[in-house]
């Protein structure tokens, strides 16, 4: 399954949600406002840091660029993907789920 | 492959619409089939034809319905959420229809993928 | 409604509705509500989960006339006749919301995170809202 | 006492434009005046006249412009995000009227309370 | 002032904000899904119960019931007003914010 | 702009428009933008702060050309000709989210919760979105 999630963690419990009912071995996708989840060093870093071994992280560049992030310190071992690999990660697993 | 997209907000208030169009033309350009883009909730706002942004930003009415004759994708907006909000066939857009929301259902079932963008 | 010429009726899919949100506050779990009644004429393998604020949408004692909007939680009553009989709730959502099997309109099937993250895992298509 | 209200919704999606409703007709019971209700962002769907919700719910076009009408209340739209949302003159909703931003500022300067209702 | 909280505190971070910038004094409304923050049991309770004696804290009764609650058990202390209530509350402090 | 009959110009008040959400997600940063740059014309005493996911709206280097929106963060320069130079960041906001003054396109105050406090209790006309 492929996880998109589109909410800052800093805002609201979506992506948390996320890590509790994600099998391990998904894939989780970062887009939109859901970009800032990838960052070091916010106060919600630690709780995604935790689950690397869990799930594949990515993170949507051109979100991450829009956002003024692209020099900033990502949280290790998170992946970014253009839309192109956005597609790539829909067509490689069998679902997509989208946590709103 | 065959994807199924499903938009659920409408242009500009949300970045909904615009990342479902970004993954849309990509999908297209990396050779897969868009069968269809169905728009729920307030993303039937995306086919009203009066939409008019300033000059320098994008305009998703008219992104979206090139990308649907440009690639005979078919795009769709739920009768029943587009009555609620006053769209109708008098401000329809060129390149949607209105229909049911049993097209949506079909996306899944049809598509290899449904892939949804919401708030 | 299956005019499309790849459309075989044998391909039975499951489709899993996903509620994370509370009712009036958005318009989401009425719409929602509404695509789940239409799927059910399509013969697909459906099943609906409430969880986080999603559990709310099922309260019992629901009275709407204050704000004058549509009380839609009967519906939910309405939907095993509809052959839709999978409704799964989260237990770790209601005890942190301080609700129980009581609380709500309709009997639904409660199970641990543990349960219900095997079911999710094994949709074809999951429409959330 | 005088209100302003700003309504950052669109009818049905978020629940704000019914709270601003129902706050502006207890205000007007309670012999308070509404100086102007302030459409902005989502909000301009408020004056979209083709919406037409099903028979046995609230159709907040109607509320909103009747309650213009009755009670004297000034209904605007702002200009800017009815463009981009389109939401223009043909299909603007009576009672209702496009304007400026300015108008916010200005049921800001002149209510002696603004209160406002989103998402 | 009157803060006016339309956000459940069980999905995001509106009410949590809202103490925390709030002066002590302050009335705070819970309309809509915030109306959840109302409620005594949930996992959000204790943090509200924990400022009962900085905020005047009140509920919008017919968000109340039109969300099943009526009967439920609210936090004690916390009043509950109708439209009209909520109109003389504005009435009565000298601005009104609306956390979203 | 101005016809309401009750119109008193010469009566001042203090304007606060806060900002708690992140750009681009959404449209309100980019909207409420436009309402802050309009009400300068009113000679009003404005202010206006960022707290929360708000404090991301003025971040460094944005670069939107791959999700072809408008980049509207130099805007914020733009406001000091306007005169209005009253931007208030909450300190806990950016330490919460790993930023410093040195990440933002403009200088701004940066303030303690205990002291942003104490502003937003003084004002008369509070606009968020």
């Amino acid at each position: 399954m492929l996880h998109t999630v589109n909410k800052s963690p800093l805002e609201r419990n979506t992506l948390e949600s996320c890590m509790r009912l994600a099998k391990a071995g998904s894939a989780i996708l970062l887009i939109e406002d859901g970009v800032y989840g990838a960052l070091r060093g916010t106060r919600a870093a630690d709780a995604v840091a935790a689950r690397m071994n869990d799930f594949k992280f990515y993170v949507l560049g051109p979100d991450v660029a829009a956002r003024g992030l692209s020099e900033a310190p990502l949280i290790d071992g998170i992946e970014v993907v253009d839309y192109g690999g956005f597609v790539d990660l829909v067509a490689e697993h069998e679902a997509q789920q989208a946590w709103l | 492959m065959k994807f199924g997209i499903l938009v659920n907000e409408g242009p500009f208030t949300h970045q909904a619409s615009d990342s479902a169009y970004q993954f849309a033309k990509a999908a297209l350009e990396k050779g897969h089939e868009i069968m269809r883009v169905f728009f729920y909730h307030d993303g039937v706002n995306n086919a009203n034809k009066l939409s008019e942004p300033q000059a320098d930003d994008r305009n998703l009415v008219e992104l979206w319905g090139k990308l649907g004759e440009e690639h005979g994708v078919d795009l769709v907006v739920c009768v029943a959420a587009a009555l609620r909000r006053g769209i109708k066939d008098d401000i329809l857009a060129p390149g949607f229809r209105i229909s049911g929301l049993g097209q949506l259902i079909e996306a899944g079932i049809v598509s290899d993928r449904l892939v949804v963008f919401g708030d | 409604m299956m005019e499309d010429d790849d459309f075989e009726p044998e391909a039975i899919k499951r489709f899993m509705y996903v509620n994370r949100k509370a009712p009036y506050g958005t318009i989401y779990a009425l719409e929602s509500l509404e695509t789940v009644l239409i799927s059910a004429a399509f013969d697909q393998d459906v099943s609906v989960v409430f969880l986080d604020d999603g559990v709310f949408q099922l309260t019992k004692g629901q009275d709407t006339t204050g704000i004058n909007m549509k009380n839609f939680s009967p519906t939910f009553r309405a939907l095993e006749g509809y052959d839709v009989e999978k409704l799964y709730f989260e237990k770790e959502s209601l005890e942190a919301r301080g609700l129980t099997a009581d609380d709500l309109v309709v009997e639904v099937e409660i199970l641990s995170t543990d349960e219900l993250r095997e079911i999710m895992a094994a949709q074809d298509v999951v429409i959330s809202a």
